[in-house]
C-alpha cells in the first residue's frame, strides 16, 4: 500500500514536536477526513532554522508531515514556499490514490506557518 | 517476531480440517452436482451433506430451507431484495437499523431508489435497537424487517428474539444477518423467530466466497439472479462444491467448540477491556460492555487516528482493524460509530480487536504490553492532545 | 474398472498446481484483502496478481478491466443486467441468440418482464448465427448484443469477430460469454471486439464458484448487487481469495498448453466423429463438423434416450452427458438441440463427449469399444427402432 519511503517516515518521523515561542505557526485540517497538521517554525535571516510538526492522521499524513519538515529545513522562505503537496508526495515515491487528496496537506501547513511569520513581521 | 492475528471479524484462517475436506472436492471428487454420472452423484451427496450440517447448526426444520450463496453479501442481497420484490403487491416499507452492514444498508438504499420506503432505526449509545422501536415503526405497508444479530464493528448483540416476536405478531417477514454471531453465540432460527438468516463461511474458519441463506418454508420470496435451476431454483450457477463442503464442516466444528470458546474468549475480552481502560486515559469502550460477542473488544482512543495505530501495531506483528475514515477508503468514519453518537474526531481513533480459536492468553498479554507506548507516542505527535 | 471422464464442458478437476496455490491462501495467507495489516496486504497482492493473469490471458489492456465474480452465471447476469439498467435511457432493445446458456437467456427473459425487448436470433443447422443476422436485428433502441463464443452443448464456434465489427460500427455494447472457449481456443478481447466477456474457473481446471467479467474501460455499466466497495465498486463481498488465485493460475496454465492441447484433442475429436458415424447407423452429428471446440464431440442417436445411455456408460466407468429432457430435470430437451432444428424425439437421444487434458488415446479407444453395444442394446429395447 505505502512505499518504503512513506513507511520510513511514518516509523521514524523527523522533527516531531512543537517549537517553544515559534516565529510562525500553521495549522491546516481536512474536516471531511479528519486529519490535522500543525507546523511550528524558527526563522533567522529569512532561513528556516528549525521546524517541527504535530499531526493527527493516517500513515500518509504523518509521513508527508515528516517529509515536508525535512524538505524545508535550512531553506529560505522563498524556496520553502515553492514546495508543493505534489512535490512532497513525489519525494515519498508516491501515495496511494485514495490518499492523494486527504492526507497530502503538509505543504499547505508549511505555507500557513510561513504566512503567519510574514504577517507577524509586518505587524 | 511474535505474530498475533486479532482480526477475526474481518476474516479467519480456514481450519486445517476444513481445508482437508475441501481439497478432496477440488481434485478428486470434482464432479458437477448436476451431472448424473458417478462424479456428479458424489458431488451432489457432498452438497446435500453440507446442507444438512448448516440446517442442524441453526436449527432449521427442513434441510431444503438452506440455499448456498457466494457469501454473506449475496445472501443479504438475496434475502432483502428477494422479499421486497416478491411482496411489492402488499406494501413497500422496510424497517432496518443504523447498525447494519453495507450489504444490507446499500441494498436498502438501492430499493429506495426503486420506490421502496426504508426506515433506518437509530441506535442507543451501545448500538442497540429495542423491539418497541421496531413495533412503533411498523405501518400497514411494512413487508420486511431486517436486523443483524451481532454487530461487526462494536460487537453489540441485538434483541433478535424480542424483535422476532413482534414480527410474528404483526405477520411481517423478518430477516437477520447472523454473519458475526453464527458459531460464536447460539443461533436457532425458531427460537429467534427469524424467517431469513444470513451466514458467511469465512468468519467461522471456512473459506471466503461461500455463504448461505436460510429461508423458512412458505416465506414469500423470489430469486434475484437468473440462470440454471440450481439450489432449487433459488440461486443459479454451478455449485461451489468445495466451498459448500468447507462451510458445512466449518459450521459443524464452530458449533461443537462454541461454548468452551465463548467462555475462554469472554475471559480474555473482559481482561482486555478492564486493563486497557485502566492503563490508557481518554479511552472509550464502544459497544455494549457485557451484551457483546465473546471475542470482541473495541475502543476509541481520543486524539489519535486509527490507521496510524494499526500500522504501528502491525510493525509489532499484531493484526487488528479500525473503523477510522482513513482505513475505510471512503473518507468517512464507520457509520456505526457515528450512529452511536461519537463525534467524527473520536470515531477516527477507533480500534477493533477480535479474537479467535488460536489466540492465547500470551497474545492478550503481548497486546497489553505493546499498545500503551504506541498510543503514547501517537498522542505526543498529535496536535489535539492536551499533552 | 477403467474410469474415463468425458464431461469437461460440465466441469473439470482442479489442476494439482492450482489446488496447491489455493491451499496457501486458504490456510496460511488467509487475510482479507481489504485489511491494511500484513495479512491483508498479502491477500491483496495475490488478488491483484491473479487479475493480471486473467488480463494477460484475454489480452485486456488494463488490469482494472477485470472484475472477479462467483462464476460464469453471475458474470453473465452482471454483464447483461448491468448494461441494460445503465443504458435504459438510450433504449430497451437487446439482441441475443437461441444458443446462449440459461444464464444469458433467463436473464434476458427477466429483463423482458421488466420492460426490455429481446430479439433471440435463430440458429442455422450447425448452431450458428451470422453477423448479418445481428446487423439486421439492430434498431435505434438496441443497447446490447450478447453472443456466446462457443456453445456448451454442441461445441459450435460463433463468428464473434465479425459480430464485433458490426457492434463497433453501430456503436452498440457487445457482450460475449466465453466460458467454454477460454483456454481452448484463442480469446483476445481486442481482436474479437467485445466490450464485456464472461469467464468461469471450473471449466479450465480452476475451482467452481469463481469467475470473472471483463469490462472494457469506458463501457456504460452499473453493478447489480450492493454492499462493500470491493472490486472497484463493481462486485461487493469479501473476495474469494483462494478462488481468485486458483482462477488466475488456471487461466495461465490453460493458455500455456492451449495450442498443443488443441492439436491433440482435435485428432481425438475427429477420430471419434468419423468412427462413431461409421460404426453406428442413424447417428446425427450435432454442431458444426469442423468449426467447433477441439475437445467437443456431440451426437444424437435415433430411437434411444440420453439418460439410459448415460447410465449404461457410467456403469462402464465413462462419465458423459446428454441434453436429453430426462437428464435436465426440466422435462424438455435442450433448447439448443431444438433450436438447430432437431425434432424432440431425436433430441432425446443426444450425447455430449467433452475431452480434457488427462484424456488419452486409450480413453478414446475404450469409448469406441464400449459405445456400440450399448446403443445396440438400447435400440433393441426401443419401440421406435426399426429393428
Ligand atoms: C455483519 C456482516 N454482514 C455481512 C458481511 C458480508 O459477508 P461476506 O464478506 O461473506 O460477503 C459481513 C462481513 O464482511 C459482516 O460482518
Ligand atoms: C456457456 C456457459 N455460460 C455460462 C455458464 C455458467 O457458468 P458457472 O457454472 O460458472 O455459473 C456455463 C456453464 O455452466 C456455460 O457453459
Ligand atoms: S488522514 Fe485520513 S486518509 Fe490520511
Ligand atoms: S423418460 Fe423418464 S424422465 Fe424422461
Amino acid at each position: 500500500m505505502y512505499s518504503e519511503k512513506v513507511m520510513d517516515h511514518f516509523t521514524n518521523p523527523r522533527n516531531v514536536g512543537e517549537i517553544e515561542n515559534p516565529d510562525g505557526v500553521g495549522q491546516v485540517g481536512n474536516p471531511s477526513c479528519g486529519d490535522i497538521m500543525k507546523i511550528t517554525l524558527k526563522i533567522e535571516d529569512n532561513v528556516i532554522k528549525d521546524i517541527k510538526f504535530k499531526t493527527f492522521g493516517c500513515g500518509a499524513a504523518v509521513a508527508t508531515s515528516s517529509m515536508v519538515t525535512e524538505m524545508a529545513m535550512g531553506k529560505t522562505i522563498d524556496e520553502a514556499l515553492k514546495i508543493s503537496n505534489k512535490a512532497v508526495a513525489e519525494a515519498l515515491d508516491g501515495l496511494p490514490p485514495v490518499k492523494m487528496h486527504c492526507s497530502n496537506l503538509a505543504a499547505d501547513a508549511l505555507k500557513a506557518a510561513i504566512e503567519d511569520y510574514l504577517k507577524k513581521q509586518q505587524a | 517476531m511474535r505474530k498475533v492475528y486479532f482480526d477475526h471479524s474481518a476474516t479467519t484462517p480456514v481450519d486445517p480440517a476444513v481445508a482437508e475436506e475441501m481439497m478432496k472436492y477440488l481434485t478428486e471428487h470434482f464432479g458437477n452436482p448436476s451431472s448424473i454420472h458417478a462424479f456428479g452423484r458424489e458431488a451432489r451427496k457432498a452438497v446435500e451433506h453440507a446442507r444438512q450440517q448448516v440446517a442442524t447448526a441453526i436449527g432449521a426444520s427442513h434441510v431444503g430451507e438452506i440455499a448456498f450463496t457466494s457469501g454473506g453479501t449475496e445472501a443479504d442481497n438475496m434475502a432483502i431484495r428477494g422479499v421486497a420484490y416478491a411482496n411489492r403487491h402488499k406494501g413497500n416499507h422496510i424497517i432496518t437499523t443504523a447498525a447494519e452492514h453495507h450489504a444490507v444498508l446499500s441494498t436498502c438504499k438501492q430499493l429506495e431508489k426503486e420506490g421502496f420506503a426504508v426506515t433506518v432505526l437509530p441506535l442507543d449509545q451501545y448500538g442497540q435497537v429495542t423491539a418497541q422501536q421496531v413495533a412503533d415503526a411498523i405501518t400497514d405497508k411494512t413487508i420486511l424487517i431486517s436486523v443483524m444479530h451481532a454487530n461487526n464493528e462494536i460487537g453489540t448483540i441485538m434483541p433478535i428474539k424480542e424483535i422476532g416476536q413482534v414480527a410474528k405478531e404483526r405477520k411481517i417477514i423478518f430477516h437477520c444477518d447472523a454473519v458475526q454471531s453464527v458459531g460464536k453465540i447460539p443461533v436457532n432460527v425458531d427460537e429467534l423467530g427469524v424467517d431469513l438468516l444470513t451466514i458467511s463461511g469465512h468468519k467461522i474458519y471456512g473459506p471466503k466466497g461461500i455463504g448461505a441463506m436460510y429461508i423458512r418454508k412458505g416465506t414469500f420470496w423470489q430469486p434475484i439472479t437468473y440462470g440454471g435451476g440450481q439450489e432449487r431454483r433459488r440461486r443459479p450457477g454451478t455449485e461451489n462444491v468445495a466451498g459448500i463442503v468447507g462451510l458445512g464442516k466449518a459450521i459443524e466444528l464452530a458449533t461443537e467448540r462454541m461454548q468452551s470458546e465463548a467462555e475462554r474468549l469472554t475471559r480474555y475480552r473482559d481482561r482486555l477491556i478492564s486493563e486497557v481502560m485502566a492503563k490508557i486515559p481518554h479511552t472509550i469502550l464502544t459497544g455494549h460492555p457485557t451484551n457483546r460477542l465473546p471475542n470482541h473488544v473495541s475502543f476509541c482512543f481520543r486524539f489519535i487516528e486509527g490507521e496510524s495505530m494499526l500500522l504501528m501495531l502491525d510493525m509489532k506483528g499484531i493484526a487488528i482493524s479500525s473503523g477510522s475514515a482513513c482505513t475505510s477508503g471512503s473518507l468517512e468514519p464507520s457509520h456505526v460509530l457515528t450512529a452511536i453518537g461519537l463525534p467524527q474526531e473520536v470515531a477516527h481513533g477507533s480500534l477493533r480487536l477480535t479474537m479467535g480459536k488460536d489466540n492465547t492468553e500470551e497474545d492478550v498479554e503481548y497486546f497489553l504490553e505493546v499498545l500503551p507506548p504506541i498510543i503514547e507516542r501517537l498522542r505526543e505527535m498529535s496536535p489535539l492532545s492536551e499533552g
